[in-house]
């Protein structure tokens, strides 16, 4: 990424550097040669519309030029492949917290396989923050009450700067962090390390603790929806409109569970803002998410982005991606009958 | 014309003649009502983009509204509206008396609407819809309490920001009649009631529009 | 330069019709207005240029050890907003535009002096409650007021300001209201539309911007307070509102008032170039037009500065597109300004060395900003100090620039003497060489990923912020002399004269300074703008009216 | 200037009848339940008034060319804030609003 960011960037240079360099020198070429001295008199000339038109349509082909470039970078960018891995990340004055799906968590500090695509599912506690790291020439903000996400992959094993781009307050610049970028056998060794377990298990345990499960449970006899296999498909509202199961959707129904309602059922679902944190409600969504396909425990399917923020790629190839619940192509077909059948 | 002031006086020092007097108020005056509807246009993009995001609590919020006093008070600006047309007439026609009578019909209309928005105002403060520490709203229906907040936020900023434009009408309509009644206008100089006029009817306008959107439009959904 | 023999010394004007302090503070007059407006901002430049110096100092070494993180922060935040709201949106307008629209267009004074008046003391209020707002323990928001933060989290002084804000921004409304109804209505005779000078276009274009985007910002500044002081949740995401559309609303104003702060410039740019070249501006109709088009375009781009920020894929691309289409008439104008020279009869007078400057930097700045229009570029210079760099080039660079090229023309109009041209041309190039070494490095910086708004920094940046403090103090003496100078230059200017340049453009054709109602008698215009054809041409000396 | 027709008394009599009769015919149907339509026709009247206003009450039906673009150029630049704003909001669930209008 850097590489294409970079490209364009010296390209850029070199446009501006042109037309800096040949205006002034025109205009020092002009200066000189018509001094009053050697020009005593001007002469009066209105313009020319040919010339008007010329330097009307020169630059616009070139900006044109430039931003069909840099829009496909910024398709790059921003939409993660299949198969990232992928990482939460809360920001909070001043601070960064990260939660491995393998269960580790870490502050101010990524430890990440080099050579793997990284997304990062990103929140805020308080105010709006920016994860950036300029050597991965990424940056995204990070805002409260819902999901970004960015994506990166780092090809060399190192430390990098993690900085926070949006102004956030007292300790905004004291809100750096380092991406530790290890190969991949130096991070498995890394991340297993630990003792706690997945951030999926953490999730379940959660699940239980508070109670979700009384109401969201597998047989027909739940209050709530059964969330097996929620997480990535269509999900059909009581007011017609039909949602994608992203994560920002499962932690709005967590958090708001009021702001959309599944066909089918009441607005009886507490609302558990303000009792769970962050950092739960992260897990909670991980786990529901592995629920997608049935197994906890399996590997995390692989995800659409966010809701809003990045919206889905056109599918592309992701042949190498290891997850098969994007057999069911979500945004393909609005299928309402799906969360009727779950009813 | 009863005492009419010799024109000449009303001519400041910069212009050529009262025409070009009166053309530059009239279209500095409508410049200045350009800026009110990108004033008041903030407030209603905000509010259509929260009604397209949160329908259900757009519904509710909206049905706490008494429709009754919205339309009364749409009607009370309305005829408003029509005693300041009728001053200005007045003002043009040089009848001190009538456009007197007519500017103190349009500022008893104004404080009844503003009376009317006085009431419709504590009753929200009883029922808990005033946004802030006192928000309490317990009502059936499928939409987070925070969003009918947010409605509120916006009704409050919203019928405010036009009530206080209607307090500063106010304000200039006693002062036009203050100098009508020093018989400062006439048949030649009577730009001052004809600005205020627009001024005023501009107010009426934006009530025109708020009335359906906070009162009228989601009365029959189901939140 | 030919010195006149008219005599300004015993005419009355009105500089000296009336020594009392009432005369000047209840002055309808609008070129006492201009000067009261002139020695307003003058003051908060100086305030808002010691807070940069400040900050400046700060970043001397990475780490912040001058002044603590809470003190930095309201630094920037008070450096932003001051120079912003309380310098260069009312400069060129209210100062040199309140001067000279109404002497450029024949009339005897703006349409509504009343309103004028109005508006230094609406900018006066407005500015103190700033200043209270400084005094009082300060504002830390940034001087984009970004919410939550500011709505919630900073605890600072963040409704007094935001009423500051809102208040100076009714004061540019009626600036803005005044010159356009002017504009409209009181052109002498014969002046048509396409005669009129291109100061006057790039006036009226900047006008309809304070009048069109001006409130949008008045309402949501006041939603801000709103929230602050009542918890109305409109922008709070724990409350269900969006901050993004704070972002919006703020920046549908705020990218817009950048070519308030532009525009006017440009206008002095044009009259500047065609003065010093005795030419017609190449292409008079398509830099008048450029001006208009920059002002609508203007209004379609706000939300690249929001690449990042949360909004959608698709939206960063329209307004990407929409991005690029804004910077195609600046440089028309660039171009246009270029083959002006062009078989001109130049003569190197300091305003026009100022103008050279100018350009050169507006360039920068202005392809800088291309770059940030690039949404892939913008991505990762974003909130870093390329961005610090692209508008001081565009804020500093030019319009600074400009508004000192036009404060050296219209000096001798305006004060009757003449400024000190080898002192100004030393200052000239004191500015240009200071301000590139103070922001060149910047755009290194930015690319290399320091971000903004930061009190301590990694210490590879250092030697480029060393190099960017070195630069910002020789800026403080070229922008200081001119300063001292144009003080010096009251009592020991020499003489100037109705016309010390020979210019083309009515001002021109009364006495310096003017008197009370600019013209003796009001002109008649039967020639074209810029004649200075007929102004050269050693038979037929245009007659100078009145 | 001063030559243009100006409505007279009786044209704001009949002005403010129809701005009561709309007045009363919108609350009216505002009580019969039309779907996404009742937003509609309310809009419908309220800017039959508005029009009515402004073209009478603030005769700018009688107001010079200049006057009306003013009038339109406003109402363009707030279309122009509402609609780019919208165009974030609206794109901001391709992915995940299917439909994201009723
Ligand atoms: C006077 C003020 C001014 C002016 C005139 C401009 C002019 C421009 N600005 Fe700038 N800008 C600011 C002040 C200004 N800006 C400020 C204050 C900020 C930051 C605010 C903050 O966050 O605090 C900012 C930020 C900013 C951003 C957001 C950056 C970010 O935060 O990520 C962007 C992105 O598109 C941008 C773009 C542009 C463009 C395209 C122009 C164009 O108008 C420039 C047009 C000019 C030219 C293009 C040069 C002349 C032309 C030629 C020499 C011909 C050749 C041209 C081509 C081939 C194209 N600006
Ligand atoms: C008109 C607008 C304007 C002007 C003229 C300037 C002028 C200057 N600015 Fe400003 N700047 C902004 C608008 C402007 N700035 C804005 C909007 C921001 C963003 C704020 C934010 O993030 O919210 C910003 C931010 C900003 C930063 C980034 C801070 C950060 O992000 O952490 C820096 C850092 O170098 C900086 C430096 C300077 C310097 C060195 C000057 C110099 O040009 C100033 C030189 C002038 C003087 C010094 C005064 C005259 C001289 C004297 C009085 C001499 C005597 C005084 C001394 C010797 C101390 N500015
Ligand atoms: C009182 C019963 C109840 C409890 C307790 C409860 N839920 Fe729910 N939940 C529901 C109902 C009913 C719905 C469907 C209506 C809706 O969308 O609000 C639902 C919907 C959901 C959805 C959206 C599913 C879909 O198909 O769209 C998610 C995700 C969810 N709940 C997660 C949780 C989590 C996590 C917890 C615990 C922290 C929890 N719920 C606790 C009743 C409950
Ligand atoms: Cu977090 Cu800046
Ligand atoms: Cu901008």
């Amino acid at each position: 990424m850097a590489g294409h960011v970079d490209a364009l960037y010296f390209a850029l240079v070199a446009i501006a550097a042109f037309f800096t360099f040949l205006v002034s020198a025109v205009i020092l070429f002009f200066a000189i040669r018509y001094r009053k001295e050697r020009n005593p008199h001007a002469t009066q000339i209105h313009g020319s519309t040919a010339l008007e038109l010329f330097w009307t349509g020169v630059p616009l082909a070139i900006v044109m030029v430039i931003f069909v470039w840099s829009a496909v970078i910024f398709f790059m960018q921003t939409r993660p492949p299949k198969g990232a891995m992928e990482v939460y990340l809360v920001g909070k004055q001043w601070m960064w917290k990260f939660q491995h799906t393998e269960g580790p968590r870490e502050i101010n500090e990524l430890h990440v396989p080099v050579g793997r695509d990284v997304r990062m599912i990103m929140t805020s506690q308080d105010v709006i923050h920016s994860f950036y790291v300029p050597a991965f020439r990424i940056k995204a903000d990070v805002l409260p009450g819902r999901y970004t996400s960015t994506w990166f992959r780092a090809t060399q094993p190192g430390r990098y700067h993690l900085f926070c781009a949006e102004y956030c307050g007292t300790q905004h610049s004291g809100m750096i962090g380092e991406i530790i970028v290890m190969d991949a056998v130096a991070y498995d060794k890394w991340a297993n390390s630990g003792v706690d377990g997945s951030l999926a298990s953490a999730g379940e345990k959660s699940f239980q603790q508070y109670g979700c499960s009384m109401c969201h449970r597998t047989d027909a006899a739940g209050r709530g929806p059964n969330l097996v296999g929620v997480f990535g498909h269509p999900v059909l509202l009581d007011d017609g409109r039909t949602v994608q199961a992203d994560e920002s959707y499962i932690r709005e129904s967590i958090l708001n569970p009021g702001s959309k309602i599944a066909s089918g059922f009441k607005n009886i679902m507490p609302t558990f803002q303000g009792q769970l944190s962050e950092e739960e409600v992260i897990g909670l969504v991980a786990y529901i998410k592995a629920l997608g396909n049935g197994t906890v425990n399996a590997p995390i399917p692989v995800s659409e982005p966010n809701n809003g923020v990045y919206p889905v790629a056109p599918k592309a190839e992701g042949s190498d991606a290891k997850s098969d619940t994007t057999a069911n192509p979500p945004a393909a077909a609005p299928a309402p009958a799906k969360p009727a059948e779950r009813r | 014309m009863p005492d009419s002031t010799p024109a000449v006086h009303n001519l400041k020092h910069h212009f050529a003649d009262l025409e070009q007097q009166k053309d530059s108020s009239t279209f500095a005056m409508w410049l200045f009502l350009v800026t009110e509807i990108m004033f008041f246009g903030g407030l209603f993009a905000a509010y259509l983009i929260y009604r397209l995001y949160y329908f259900n609590a757009w519904v509710a919020g909206s049905q706490t509204m008494e429709i009754k006093l919205g339309a009364i008070n749409t009607a009370v600006l309305i005829c408003s509206s029509l005693t300041m047309v009728l001053a200005v007439h007045s003002a043009k026609l040089g009848n001190r008396k009538l456009t007197s009578l007519f500017l103190i019909l349009t500022l008893v209309l104004g404080f009844t609407f503003l009376g009317v928005k006085a009431v419709e105002y504590h009753g929200h403060w009883e029922h808990h819809e005033v946004p802030g520490a006192n928000f309490h709203f317990e009502h059936e229906g499928n939409f987070d309490p925070n969003q009918v907040q947010i409605f509120f936020s916006l009704y409050f900023a919203m019928t405010g920001m036009h009530a206080f434009h209607m307090i500063i009408g106010g304000g200039l309509l006693l002062w036009l009649l203050i100098s009508n009644l020093r018989g400062r206008f006439s048949t030649e100089y009577n730009t001052p009631v004809e600005m205020v006029g627009l001024y005023w009817h501009f107010v009426d306008l934006v009530w025109i529009y708020l009335f359906p959107l906070l009162y009228l439009i989601s009365h029959h959904h189901n939140g | 330069m030919e010195t006149t023999n008219l005599s300004t010394e015993k005419k009355t004007n009105y500089l000296n019709a009336d020594y009392s302090i009432k005369s000047w503070l209840l002055t309808t007059d609008h070129k006492r207005i201009g000067l009261l407006y002139l020695a307003s901002i003058t003051v908060f430049f100086l305030l808002g240029g010691i807070f940069a110096m400040l900050i400046r100092l700060e970043l001397l070494t990475p780490a912040g050890d001058l002044v603590l993180a809470d003190t930095y922060n309201k630094l920037f935040t008070m450096h932003g907003v001051v120079m912003i709201f309380l310098f260069l949106i009312p400069s060129v307008p209210a100062v040199l535009g309140n001067f000279l629209v109404p002497l450029m267009i024949g009339a005897k004074d703006l349409a509504m002096p009343k309103l004028n008046l109005a508006s230094w003391y609406i900018f006066i209020v407005g500015a103190g409650f700033i200043l209270y707002a400084i005094l009082t323990g300060g504002l830390d928001t940034g001087w984009t007021f970004y919410t939550p933060y500011a709505t919630t989290y900073s605890n600072t002084n963040v409704v007094s300001a935001a009423l500051g804000v809102f208040i100076t921004g009714f004061s540019s409304i009626f600036t803005g209201l005044n010159i356009i109804v002017t504009v409209h209505k009181m052109r002498a005779p014969g002046l048509t539309w396409r005669r009129l000078p291109l100061f006057i276009w790039a006036h009226y274009a900047a006008s309809v911007i304070m009048v069109l985007g001006t409130p949008v910002l008045a309402i949501t500044i006041v939603l801000v307070a709103l929230e602050r002081l009542f918890h109305f949740g409109i922008f709070d995401a724990r409350l269900g509102g969006d901050p993004l559309l704070f972002q919006h609303l703020f920046w549908f104003y705020s990218h817009p008032a950048v070519y308030i702060m532009v525009l006017p410039g440009m206008g002095i740019i044009s009259e500047i170039i065609a003065c010093f070249a005795r030419k017609r501006p190449f292409g008079y109709d398509f830099v008048a037009m450029s001006s208009i088009a920059i002002a609508v375009l203007g209004f379609l781009v706000w939300a690249h500065h929001m690449y990042v920020a949360g909004i959608s894929t698709y939206a960063a691309m329209i307004f990407s597109l929409l991005t690029f289409f804004v910077a195609i008439p600046s440089a028309v104008k660039v171009f246009n300004w270029t083959a002006t020279l062009y078989k001109g009869s130049i003569t190197f007078a300091s305003p026009l060395l100022y103008v050279f400057a100018y350009i050169g930097l507006f360039m920068v700045g202005g392809l800088t900003g291309v770059f940030l229009a690039a949404v892939g570029i913008d991505l990762h210079v974003t909130d870093t100090y390329f961005v610090v760099a692209h508008f001081h080039y565009v804020m500093v660079g030019a319009s600074v620039t400009a508004f000192l090229a036009g404060m050296h023309f219209w000096w001798p109009k305006i004060t009757g003497k003449m400024y000190p041209e080898f002192a100004a041309k030393i200052s000239g190039l004191l500015v240009f060489c200071g301000f590139n070494l103070t922001f060149f490095p910047q755009f290194l910086l930015g690319y290399l990923g320091m971000p903004r708004r930061y009190h301590a920094y990694p210490p590879e940046f250092q030697v480029l912020n060393v190099l960017s403090t070195a630069g910002a103090s020789i800026l403080a003496i070229g922008f200081l002399l001119p300063m001292l100078y144009f003080a010096w230059s009251l009592r020991y200017g020499k003489d100037a004269g109705p016309n010390p340049f020979n210019a083309a453009g009515l001002e021109w054709q009364t006495a310096s300074p003017p008197p009370t109602y600019n013209f003796e008698e009001t002109p008649v215009v039967t020639w074209e703008a810029y004649n200075y054809d007929e102004i050269d041409s050693p038979q037929k000396g245009v007659e100078v009216a009145g | 200037m001063s030559a243009h027709a100006h409505p007279t008394v009786k044209t704001f009599f009949a002005v403010w009848i129809t701005l009561l009769i709309l007045t009363a015919v919108t609350v009216g149907v505002a009580t019969l339940d039309l779907g996404p339509f009742n937003a509609v026709v309310a809009l419908a009247i309220a800017t039959t008034k508005a029009l009515l206003v402004l073209l009478f009450f603030m005769e700018l039906r009688y107001s010079s060319a200049m006057t009306k673009m003013v009038v339109v150029a406003a109402l363009f630049f707030l279309c122009l804030l509402v609609g780019l704003t919208l165009s974030d909001y609206m794109t901001r669930g391709w992915s995940s609003y299917v439909n994201p209008f009723r």
